[in-house]
């Protein structure tokens, strides 16, 4: 789960990194009270999760109240990748001389925590990472202990962080890596690390995801949770269902379940020259209601012109898998798009029949169930 | 002979009052595996399926003098539960519990660096010796004996496998079912090491998937230190980059590395063919064996 | 430093211990108020840093006003093994079924944590301790990582708790473990943990010591230290100097730097037939105040009848420590007590040419110095 | 030959630009400590009493090859310091500070199993090599080269032993002030295992106080492992039971165990004779050389 950026800010200065002063706001009155507020020049920043907010148009810089109030009637309302902005940070402008990029992970690699420190900020990280990668400097954690403060030192000091800031960058690592470890993070991160004339360091950018897993945990992260996070329609309909989805731009619609053999699936019907229209995981031991959820979402896919139903069953019955299938196609007088059906694995031969043949087409393995699908996908379109 | 579990071992169910542990000890019982104890917190002194419950792992395991344990136990507490059966101490500890949060799979992590216990999971599916033992959810009827090892980071694409295995008449030693976690207790190195002194085992199947890089780490050790024959199947190779694809490990990260095309170059480079559909890879083993 | 009851029992009931209804009392009136409002039967508890507290008649229990009355008059203001009550616990009395015991402290044989459980609670636990040590379950803890939960539990099942209340007896364990963990505690035990007829468990009594070396990152538990903690006038002192500082009962008074040291004069006093008064040890770089003070602590014991007054000069220098010894002495008209003298290493040449010989008896070797002392205590006695 | 340290070890003085670490150095420099580095953070690129200042132990034992550290830094962060050290890695790090929190030192304690580093102290005064090298605050100059080794819990009495061994004509290979704190990183049996393989120590004193089992323990080790003969001295015999001492390991805890009868009867029964007085103790150490 991401927080927004400026959650991520509330989240950070609440443990003391500095930040720039700043305030949400939702409409062009709203922005120009801020900016007043906070004193020119501010920038306007969309709170919306994608990267690349700046090239996209998503933030803006205002000298005065007239290029804030244009920079304010851009953004609110603009689609962003996908994205409708429908509040802004509005923010002091900071004066620096200089940006520098500190970050928390967990190396899986390692199997342990990793803490970063570059004085290369303000730029795409990932592009500094492939073209320069000694220009990070990397500090792992082992989490029994935490982050020892001279782990946190040893990192700015060879990054090469200035001796006047070393401190205060240090303190900035320890305590990210503090927050990224008590709040469950994922990844967070402070790009750029804004540095002043009189050298201070102040958080720009802020970046904070939570290990899903731990959410239950964390209920006053849990709450940030927007529901308006994802862009995607069906992808907001698939986390309502608790499905893992992912869209695609294909016409073949995959249902499976295990990621793995969903993936395959994906792979097969790119082999046998089809396009697959989705990733779409039930999960295991999915019941006849999930079953009938997940043709649900596929039909809603306009792109989607087959469906290919591939269930190994392991914890799955392949008799529940059936029904469901029976069941969420006898509502239809007329099938929206054609269905595969391949079971195999437990039940497979109960569920084969009860499995209604003048609903859906069955196929024995994997292979055929695929290309059958990607046939009727030629077919359709 | 088999790799870690066979008809000798002698099983803990963590958890095995619960729905899943219920349910999986009793067909794992079927299956044949010496289920000898059950260890539920409060639980002691009843009984499930005919063992005896203990309310700790450390006395389930001294009392029944178990040697390895499958965990049960819903994530909140399955980091808490991992941590007892490796200080237990057991041999092997099977996880079988999705959606662990990472950061206690770090410490767990930290911890199998400190004791002799091996780890098998989470998130993953479990361990089958086809005819003696399962250990995990694995529906052993479609598992059967034979000559070929299997490690794979996922379940279903296993059961998937192994069908295509057993249309060709090539049955299994051993199938390892390793997880799809960021952070596992046994990775495909170690699975490999396994069936590489496994005199029974005369190929093996290897099964990635795109994120990490577990399977180039693989490529590099078949390169290097394997003699038994080896082909290896990777999914996710039209998964656009950045995508969360279900299995938290599979995400694409950096550029050039993780990406299917480069586990699978890997793979090449180590002399090992990978197969673009189940039926390939099948076809390769024969080649192989 | 030590907590007294009454502030064990709140930091443990802040974690979420359970502890009896109570309240502090100064005097009869408010014994009874408090009484009223717990609710009688109660127990008065003398608030003094002693164990025993309740063989020396500094607990009583009261059923009714007569009776709480009676208890008050006669603890508070009494003297209990030297300390002076002046303040109560009025505390409900709990009906209890089963007493047990729950600690936790440094392990230092092992260099880590254990926490420990015994059913046999309610009694001289160090009793149980030599005569029936399975009787107490040990489970170590790793530094680093903490207690697990299930630690805890498994030293309650393996001490034989009913399983009825096992996990009410975790969760305190687990509880007083992360207590003592982050308060830097140095032993925390619960001694009895009462439960109940309806399987309830409840902190009867509180230990919490804590680390006096971490203090300084702990200034809320700092702030309770309590001035009147000793109930002897000269190691109350010995505080005020920063000295470590032990009043025994004989007649020779030693002053050294560095505990072994001086623990060794002691035991050469002893060694020659004399008795030491105490242990003075004025550490390390002793400068001439700290010299003066000790010369001062050690006139005031009227048990002293001669000083024997060691120093090894490593960091201290035996210059400096000689200028003290004059500046205390030279401002009497008549030395209270025979001072003997022994000064070696860093500047002892230099000390003893300072050295005011008119004041005090020089000796060059630690046995010589200390039979002289011996010698004049007997003459002075 | 010695123990530990000799004119070849390469020595780090963390701290050096406070008050203890700035004028401890220039005394070890001045004994012929081959003092090639200080460790501060934020004053790395100065220099003090001629040695360079380097920001991290890692960088100032990369850059100068240094093999042992002193850690002179305050006590609230002295167990970071240690770490430091631990990890920097090096071989030998010596703590000073006095007051570190147990709590710090049992982190440390866990780390000191994980790496090669050995660690003398905290609160300890350090240890010599007479005329080679010294690491700490013990006064070069009452030391004397010759054979005895010696190892104690104490300091000042240290000096005292050490003084009437010279009285008598006998020198030192090494003497290690161990420390007196509840959690150190050398005890007595490390130490009586470096001076037993050490081919130059003809004897040893070992100088203990209440408190703790270490001492019993020593006797053990001694009597079933070592030829050197050891000679011993118990601090604390008056004192009485329960009564905080100084040292906050000098505390008698328990009953019958940490005692000083208890070491003495411990030590006696491994061979090992025990003084009364400093005095009788070189008198001991006379006899066996």
């Amino acid at each position: 789960m991401k927080l927004h950026e400026y959650q991520a800010k509330q989240v950070f200065a609440d443990a003391g990194i500095p930040t720039p002063a700043a305030e949400l706001a939702e409409s062009v009155d709203e922005v120009l009270a801020v900016a007043e507020e906070v004193g020119y020049p501010v920038a306007v920043k969309a709170q919306v999760q994608v990267g690349g907010r700046g090239k996209a148009g998503g933030i803006k810089l205002a000298e005065g109240e007239d290029e804030a109030r244009e920079a304010a009637e851009d953004i609110l309302g603009m689609d962003l990748k996908g994205f409708h902005v429908d509040r802004v940070l509005v923010e002091e402008a900071v004066d620096f001389t200089n940006e520098l990029y500190v970050g928390v992970t967990m190396d899986r690699g390692e199997g342990k925590p990793v803490t970063m420190v570059s004085t290369r900020g303000g730029v795409n990280i990932e592009e500094v990472a492939d073209e320069d990668p000694d220009a990070i400097v990397r500090e792992h954690v082992d989490p029994a202990f935490g982050m020892h403060p001279y782990q946190a030192r040893k990192a700015v000091y060879e990054a090469g962080v200035d001796r006047a800031i070393a401190n205060g960058v240090a303190s900035v690592l320890q305590t990210l890596y503090t927050l990224w470890d008590e709040r469950d993070g994922s990844d967070a991160e402070i790009n750029p690390l804004m540095v002043t004339a009189d050298d201070e360091v102040i958080a720009a950018d802020a970046v904070m995801n939570i290990d899903e897993d731990a959410l239950f945990r964390r209920p006053e992260l849990a709450e940030m949770e927007d529901e308006s996070a994802s862009g995607d329609e069906l992808e907001r309909k698939a986390d309502e269902y608790g499905f893992d989805y992912v869209r695609l731009d294909g016409d073949v619609g995959i249902i499976g379940n295990g990621a793995g053999l969903v993936m395959t699936t994906l792979d097969l019907v790119d082999h046998y020259g089809g396009s697959p229209a989705n990733f779409l995981d039930v999960g295991g031991g999915a019941k006849a209601d999930r079953t009938a959820n997940a043709l649900d979402m596929v039909f809603s896919d306009d792109n989607v012109d087959s469906v290919v139903f591939n269930i190994f069953g392991g914890i799955t019955r392949g008799d529940e898998v059936a029904n469901g299938i029976n069941q969420a196609l006898e509502q239809f007088d007329e099938i929206p798009k054609p269905v595969v059906v391949r079971l195999a694995g437990t039940n497979w031969e109960e569920g084969l029949e009860i499995l209604n043949e003048d609903l859906v087409t069955v196929e024995e393995t994997l292979e055929d169930a695929v290309q059958r699908a990607v046939e009727y996908a030629e077919v359709e379109a | 002979m088999s790799v870690l579990v066979d008809d000798d071992t002698r099983v803990i169910v963590q958890g095995i009052t619960g729905g899943e542990g219920n349910f999986h000890a009793e067909q794992m019982i079927e299956y044949g595996t010496d289920v000898v104890a059950g260890a539920v917190p409060g639980k002691g002194g009843q009984e499930v399926h005919g063992v005896p419950v203990y309310d700790t792992v450390e006395q389930a395991a001294r009392e029944e003098d178990a040697d390895a344990s499958v965990v049960f136990v819903p994530p909140a507490f399955a980091g808490d539960a991992v941590f007892e059966a490796l200080d237990a101490p057991i041999d092997l500890a099977v996880a079988i519990t999705e959606g662990i949060p990472t950061q206690d799979m770090a410490t767990v992590n930290k911890r199998l660096g400190e004791v002799d216990t091996r780890l098998i999971g989470p998130n993953c599916p479990g361990i089958i010796t086809p005819g003696e033992a399962k250990l995990g959810i694995l529906p052993g009827n479609i598992f059967s004996a034979g000559s070929v090892g299997l490690v794979s980071r996922s379940g279903t694409l296993t059961y998937q496998v192994v069908d295509t295995l057993n249309d060709r008449g090539m049955g299994q030693t051993t199938a390892i079912g390793i997880g799809g976690d960021p952070i596992i207790g046994t990775d495909f190195v170690d699975a490999l090491e396994l069936f590489e002194a496994d005199e029974d085992t005369e190929a093996v199947v290897m099964c990635g998937e795109i994120g990490g890089e577990d399977e180039e780490e693989a490529a590099k050790y078949i390169g290097e230190h394997m003699d038994t024959p080896v082909a290896g199947f990777i999914a996710g190779r039209t998964a656009p980059p950045g995508k969360r694809m279900g299995h938290a490990g599979a995400i694409v990260s950096g550029s050039g590395t993780g990406t299917a095309e480069s586990k699978i170059d890997a793979l090449n480079d180590a002399g090992v063919p990978v197969g673009d559909t189940p039926g390939e890879v099948a076809d390769h083993i024969e080649d192989l064996l």
